[in-house]
C-alpha cells in the first residue's frame, strides 16, 4: 500500500534510476527525462497529498532507526520544498526540451547541442534526485553526499555550454565548491566527535553550548554561506548562474542556491537555535542586507540580461538571510511562514526569468539589455513572462513575494526592530529598478525588431509563463502551502521529534 | 622458535640500511639514471632482507607463501618502473651525469 | 592519548596549510592539490575520533564516513582535472583570475 | 617497543603537515604531484598506525595512487598544451602571475601573506584548543554497530556500515562516482595522440603478467571485504588499476570497447544496486531493508557489481574523457581542441 514514505522513497529513486538509464541510451535522453519529471512531479503530489492526510513521518531506511541508521523525515518544510522543486523541475524540463530541440534544429550547430542534450538529462535528473534526497533527509553526513552531488552536477551542468567563460565560472564553481562542502564536512566530523551522534533531530537535542559546537556550527556555516553565495561570498555566482544554458541557469538560480540555504534555515532555524545568540542572526541578517544592496546595486550597472537576473538572484538571497533574525524575533510561525514563501516564489519567478532570457537570447541573437527594445513585437509571450516574473521579484501585491515580505515586515515591526522592514522595502524598491529598466525596453511599442528567423517553440515560452504566474499566484494561494507548515508544525523539526521512538 | 625470532630481527636489522642508503641516493645522487640505480638495487636488497626475516618469525605457512608473493610482485614492480622511467629518460633525450 | 592529540593537531595543520593553499597560490592545479590536502585533515580528524579513549572499541562509523569521503574526493579531482586542462586550453593559462577586461560576464550564452 | 613506536607516531604526524607544506611551496608542479603521491602513502600508514586497514587500503589505491596517476596525466596535459613548464629534472621557471610586474608583487606580498598566516594560525590553535577542550562522545556508534552486528550479515564493522546499516550513503556515493565519470564525458574526449605509441616489451609483458593477477586479487578482497579489510572500493581500485595499466600499455583491446559495452558497465554498478534497494521493499520491507537473513547474500552481490563499475569508472576517469568517435562521424559529437573557443562566440 503506497502511502507518503513509498511516494518519497520514489522521489529519490525515480531521478535516479532515470538518470542512469537516460546515460545508457542517450538517444531517448529527452524522453526518458520527460518521463521522468513526469513521474517526479506525480510522486510529489502524491506525497503531499498523503502528508496532508496522515502528517509528518520519519522513514528507517533499511529498517534501522535513528541514531544507527539514515532516516527520512517528512514534515511541512521539506514536503513544501519537495513540491517546490517538482513543479520548478518539471516546467524546467519541459523547457529543456523545446530549447534543446530548437538548438539541434537551427542549422550548423548540431554536434554541440545534440552532445549537451544527450549529458543534461542524466546530469539533471542526478542532480533532482538529490536535491529531494536532501530535502528529505535527517543524517547530516548523509546531507554532506547529497550536497556534493548537487555541487558536482550543477559545476557540470555549468560547464556543459563549453564556452571559454562558461568553464572559467564552472572552474570557480567547482573550487568554492570543494571549500564549502569540506568545511561543512569538518563541521559535521566535529558534531559527530562531541554527540556521536547524525541525526539532526536527536543532535537538536543534544546540543549545549561547548567550544567544540561553536566550532563545528561556525565550520558548517562558513560551508554553506559559501555555497548559498551570500553577499561577500557571492563572487563566483553571477559568472557561473550567467554564462550557463538558459535551463541550466533556471535551475541554477532557481533550486540549487536553495539547496544550501535550506541547510542554514533547519541549523539555524532549528537545531543550533536554542544555543545561538540573538548577534548572531544579526550577523547574518547585516550580511543579507548587504547582499540586497549590492546585487541590487550590480544589477542595475549590468549591460547583459542574463548577468542582470544572477545578481538579482544575489540580492534575492539576501532577503531569505533577513528573514532569519526575524524568525528568531517572531513568536509566531508567520516568519517561517514568510520566509518559505520567499523562497518558493523565488524560485518560480527566477526560474520563469532566466527561462525567459533563454527565449530572447535565442530569439534575439544577444542579450544585451539596450539593443532587445521592441523585442515584444516579436516574442510577446516571453516578454510578459520576464515582465510577469519581475512583478514577482519586486514584490507587489497579489505575488508570493509580497505576502512573504509583508508578513516580514509585520514580524519586524512588531518586534520592534523596524530597520529590517525599512531594508525590504529599499530591496524592493531596487528591484523594481531593475526590473523596470528591463521591462522599459522589452516594452516599447512600434519598434522594428530585427531578429533571426528561427522560431521559438510554444513549449519554451509556455512554460516560463506559467511558472511565472505561478509565482505571481502564490500570494493568493499562499494559505495552501501555509497550511500545508501547519500541518507539520511551524517548526519542522519539533514535531517530528514526538513521532521519533 | 627464539632462535628464528631472532634471526628473523637480525634480518630486518640488516635490511634497514639498505633501505636508508637508498632513499639517501635517491635523494642526494645528481641525476635521474644514478637515482633509479640507487632506488631499485638497495631498495631490493633491504626488501630481500625485510621479507626474509618477517619470513622466519611467522607463524604459519600461508604467511610466509604471502611474504613470499608480496617480494616477487614488489621485483617484478619495481625494475619494470625502473625501466620505464629509465626508457622515458633516454627518450627525452636526458644525458646520463658525468663527473664534471 | 597524546600521540592520537598530534594526529588530531597534525590533521589541523593540514587542513589550514590546504585552505593557506586553496586560497593563495595562483595556479589551479595546486589549487586543487590543496582542496585534497584539505579533505585529507578533515579524514585525519575524523578517524582519530573514531580511535576512542581506551583504543580498544573502534568506531566503524568514521570509517565508513571517510571511505565514502575519500571516493568523492577522487570524483571530484578528476572532474576538477579535466576542467583545468579544458581551461588551459583555452585560455591558454591555467590560472583562475586573470587580467581580463572589465565584465568577464561579456559574452554570455542563451 | 611502544616507546619505537611512539616515537615514529610523533615523527609520522609531523612528517604529515610537513610535507603538505612542502608540496604547496614549490615552484615545481611536477614535484608537487609526486610529493602530494608520497603524503598519501604516509596517510596511508596513518590510517594503519590509527587502526583503520579498510581506509589504509582505499587510501594507498585510490587516495595516492589514482588521484596521483590523475594529477600526472592532468600535470602532461597541461604541459603538451602549454609546453612551456617544467622539464623532468630542472625546476621550471616558476607560474606564478607574470601579469602582476614583480616589484608590484613582493610590495603586495609580505602584508597579506602575514595577515592570512597569522589568521590561519589563529584558526588552528583555537579549533586545537577547543578539540583539546571538549571531551569526545564515548564510542560514537560503535557500541550501537557491535550491537546490531549480528543482523547486519557480514563480519566486518565497516562493510557492515557501509552497506548495511548506512547504505544508502552508499548508493548515493556510487551516484556521485558516475555523476564524475558523466562530467569528465561531458566535457572532453579523449585524445588519440597516442594511438601510435608502442608499449614495448617490458611493460608488454608486465601488463601480460600481472592484469590478470590484478583481477584475481580484486576478486579477493571483495570476497574477503565481508570479514576483514577489504570490499568493494578497495577491489574496485585494484580493478581500476589494472584498467590504467591497460590503458598505459594502450593495449588495442581496451581502446576496441564498444562504447555501448562501456556505458553499461559504467552503469551496472548503481544500478544494480538502486534496483536492489528498491526489492527490498517488495517484501513490504523499507528501502534497502534486506529481507529476514539473506543480508550477506544481496551485499555480497552488491559489492561484486560496484566493484566492477567502480573498476571501470575509475579508470574511465583516468582516460580523461569519453570514447574518440570511431572513424565515421557518429552523432554524439565533439568539439575539437580549442574549437570551443569559435564556436562560444556565436550563441
Amino acid at each position: 500500500m503506497p502511502d507518503t514514505a513509498f511516494w518519497a522513497v520514489c522521489l529519490v529513486v525515480v531521478p535516479l534510476f532515470f538518470a542512469l538509464i537516460c546515460f545508457v541510451r542517450s538517444d531517448q535522453a529527452a524522453v526518458l527525462g520527460l518521463l521522468a519529471a513526469g513521474l517526479n512531479a506525480l510522486a510529489a503530489l502524491a506525497m503531499t497529498v498523503f502528508f496532508v492526510r496522515s502528517g509528518p513521518l520519519r522513514y528507517a531506511i533499511g529498517g534501522w532507526q535513528a541514531p544507527l541508521g539514515i532516516n527520512f523525515s517528512i514534515d511541512g518544510l521539506s514536503v513544501l520544498l519537495v513540491a517546490m522543486t517538482a513543479v520548478t523541475g518539471l516546467s524546467v524540463s519541459m523547457y529543456a526540451r523545446g530549447y534543446f530541440s530548437l538548438r539541434i534544429g537551427s542549422a550548423g550547430e548540431i554536434n554541440r547541442h545534440g552532445h549537451q542534450r544527450a549529458f543534461f538529462w542524466p546530469v539533471w535528473l542526478l542532480l533532482w534526485g538529490a536535491l529531494n534526497g536532501l530535502f528529505l533527509s535527517a543524517d547530516l553526513f548523509n546531507v554532506y553526499v547529497t550536497l556534493e552531488i548537487i555541487g558536482l552536477s550543477a559545476v557540470v551542468l555549468t560547464a556543459l555550454s563549453g564556452k571559454p567563460a562558461a568553464r572559467l565560472a564552472a572552474m570557480r564553481y567547482l573550487l568554492v565548491s570543494l571549500l564549502g562542502s569540506c568545511s561543512y564536512l569538518f563541521g559535521v566530523a566535529l558534531l559527530y566527535r562531541s554527540y556521536g551522534i547524525l541525526d539532526m533531530a536527536a543532535l537538536a537535542r543534544l546540543i549545549s553550548p561547548a567550544p567544540l559546537m561553536w566550532a563545528s556550527l561556525a565550520l558548517l556555516t562558513t560551508g554553506l554561506l559559501l555555497k548559498t553565495a551570500l553577499f561577500p561570498l557571492h563572487f563566483w555566482l553571477p559568472p557561473a548562474h550567467a554564462n550557463a544554458l538558459a535551463p541550466v541557469s533556471a535551475i541554477l538560480s532557481g533550486l540549487v542556491v536553495k539547496a544550501s540555504f535550506y541547510l542554514m534555515l533547519r541549523l539555524w532555524g532549528d537545531i543550533f537555535a536554542q544555543v545561538l545568540p540573538f548577534a548572531a542572526y544579526v550577523l547574518l541578517g547585516v550580511l543579507g542586507c548587504g547582499a540586497v544592496l549590492w546585487g541590487a546595486v550590480q544589477a542595475l550597472l549590468q549591460k547583459r540580461l542574463k548577468m542582470l537576473i544572477a545578481y538579482s538572484t544575489v540580492a534575492q538571497l539576501g532577503y531569505l538571510f533577513i528573514a532569519l533574525p526575524l524568525i528568531r524575533l517572531d513568536p509566531g510561525s508567520s516568519a517561517w511562514e514568510a520566509v518559505i514563501l520567499l523562497i518558493m516564489s523565488h524560485a518560480c519567478a527566477k526560474s520563469a526569468m532566466f527561462m525567459a532570457a533563454g527565449s530572447i537570447f535565442l530569439k534575439a541573437g544577444h542579450d544585451r539589455i539596450d539593443d532587445l527594445a521592441g523585442i515584444k513585437e516579436v516574442l510577446p509571450i516571453s516578454s510578459f513572462a520576464f515582465v510577469l516574473a519581475g512583478v514577482s521579484l519586486m514584490g507587489f501585491p497579489p505575488s508570493g513575494g509580497f505576502v512573504g515580505k509583508w508578513l516580514l515586515l509585520g514580524v519586524s515591526l512588531a518586534g520592534g526592530e523596524w530597520w529590517w522592514g525599512v531594508m525590504l522595502v529599499i530591496g524592493s524598491l531596487l528591484a523594481a529598478g531593475y526590473v523596470y529598466r528591463v521591462a522599459s525596453r522589452l516594452l516599447v511599442f512600434k519598434v522594428t525588431f530585427f531578429s533571426r528567423r528561427q522560431s521559438i517553440p510554444p513549449v519554451m515560452e509556455w512554460s516560463a509563463v506559467l511558472l511565472a504566474l505561478l509565482a505571481l499566484l502564490l500570494g493568493l494561494l499562499a494559505g495552501y502551502p501555509l497550511g500545508l507548515l501547519e500541518a507539520g508544525s511551524p517548526f519542522p523539526l519539533h514535531a517530528c521529534r514526538e513521532v521519533m521512538p | 622458535m627464539a632462535f628464528l625470532h631472532g634471526l628473523g630481527m637480525v634480518c630486518i636489522l640488516l635490511g634497514i640500511p639498505f633501505f636508508v642508503s637508498g632513499t639517501i641516493g635517491l635523494l642526494r645522487f645528481p641525476d635521474i639514471y644514478t637515482r633509479l640505480h640507487a632506488l631499485t638495487k638497495a631498495d631490493n636488497v633491504g626488501l630481500g632482507f625485510v621479507v626474509l626475516g618477517l619470513a622466519l618469525q611467522a607463524e604459519e605457512w600461508n604467511t610466509v607463501a604471502r611474504l613470499l608473493l608480496i617480494w616477487l610482485l614488489v621485483l617484478i614492480a619495481s625494475s619494470a618502473s625502473c625501466h620505464l622511467v629509465a626508457r622515458a629518460a633516454l627518450r627525452r633525450k636526458i644525458q646520463p651525469w658525468t663527473r664534471p | 592519548m597524546n600521540t592520537l592529540f598530534l594526529y588530531t593537531m597534525s590533521g589541523l595543520a593540514l587542513f589550514a596549510i590546504g585552505l593557506h593553499g586553496l586560497i593563495r597560490s595562483s595556479h589551479l592545479l595546486r589549487k586543487i592539490l590543496a582542496a585534497n590536502l584539505m579533505s585529507s585533515g578533515v579524514f585525519l580528524i575524523m578517524i582519530v575520533g573514531a580511535c576512542g579513549t581506551d583504543q580498544v572499541m573502534i568506531d566503524p562509523v568514521p570509517h565508513a564516513m571517510v571511505l565514502t569521503g575519500i571516493v568523492v574526493s577522487v570524483s571530484t579531482t578528476a572532474v576538477a582535472l579535466v576542467l583545468v586542462c579544458l581551461v588551459q586550453e583555452t585560455t591558454n593559462r591555467a590560472l583562475l583570475w586573470q587580467k581580463r577586461k572589465r565584465g568577464q560576464g561579456g559574452r554570455t550564452d542563451a | 617497543m611502544m616507546d619505537v613506536m611512539g616515537f615514529f607516531d610523533i615523527v609520522l604526524a609531523l612528517a604529515l603537515p610537513w610535507l603538505g607544506w612542502r608540496l604547496l611551496a614549490s615552484s615545481d608542479l611536477f614535484r608537487a604531484v609526486v610529493l602530494f603521491i608520497s603524503l598519501g602513502l604516509l596517510m596511508s600508514l596513518t590510517w594503519v598506525r590509527l587502526q583503520a586497514p579498510d581506509v589504509a587500503l582505499a587510501e594507498a589505491a585510490i587516495g595516492a595512487g589514482l588521484t596521483g596517476a590523475l594529477f600526472l596525466s592532468a600535470l602532461r596535459r597541461l604541459e603538451r598544451l602549454s609546453e612551456s613548464e617544467r622539464r623532468l629534472e630542472h625546476a621550471g621557471k616558476r607560474e606564478e602571475d607574470e601579469t602582476i610586474p614583480p616589484e608590484k608583487r613582493r610590495r603586495a606580498k609580505p602584508v597579506a601573506y602575514v595577515l592570512s598566516l597569522f589568521l590561519l594560525v589563529v584558526f588552528v590553535l583555537l579549533l586545537g584548543w577547543s578539540l583539546g577542550q571538549t571531551p569526545g562522545a564515548k564510542g560514537g556508534l560503535g557500541p550501537a554497530v557491535a550491537g546490531q552486528m549480528g543482523q547486519s550479515g557480514v563480519q566486518s564493522q565497516v562493510t557492515a556500515v557501509l552497506l548495511n546499516f548506512r547504505g544508502y550513503d552508499t548508493l548515493l556515493e556510487m551516484m556521485v562516482l558516475f555523476l564524475a565519470a558523466l562530467g569528465v564525458w561531458s566535457l572532453t574526449r579523449v585524445r588519440q595522440t597516442q594511438q601510435g605509441e608502442v608499449p614495448g616489451p617490458v611493460l608488454a609483458t608486465l601488463v601480460r603478467l600481472l592484469v590478470p593477477l590484478m583481477i584475481i586479487v580484486a576478486g579477493y578482497l571483495v570476497w574477503i571485504g565481508s570479514s576483514r579489510a577489504g570490499g568493494a572500493f578497495q577491489g574496485g581500485a585494484v580493478l581500476a588499476a589494472a584498467g590504467v595499466l591497460l590503458l598505459l600499455a594502450n593495449v588495442t583491446v581496451v581502446r576496441q570497447v564498444p562504447a555501448g559495452l562501456l556505458r553499461w558497465a559504467l552503469v551496472l554498478g548503481p544500478l544494480l544496486f538502486l534496483l536492489t534497494a528498491v526489492a527490498c521493499m517488495g517484501g513490504g520491507g523499507n528501502l534497502l531493508e534486506y529481507p529476514g537473513q539473506s543480508a550477506g547474500v544481496w551485499i555480497l552481490f552488491i559489492e561484486s557489481a560496484t566493484a566492477v563499475s567502480i573498476g571501470v569508472t575509475l579508470a574511465a576517469l583516468y582516460a580523461g574523457g569519453r570514447p574518440p568517435a570511431p572513424s565515421a562521424p557518429e552523432k554524439d559529437n565533439e568539439e575539437g581542441p580549442g574549437s570551443g573557443v569559435d564556436k562560444g562566440g556565436k550563441a
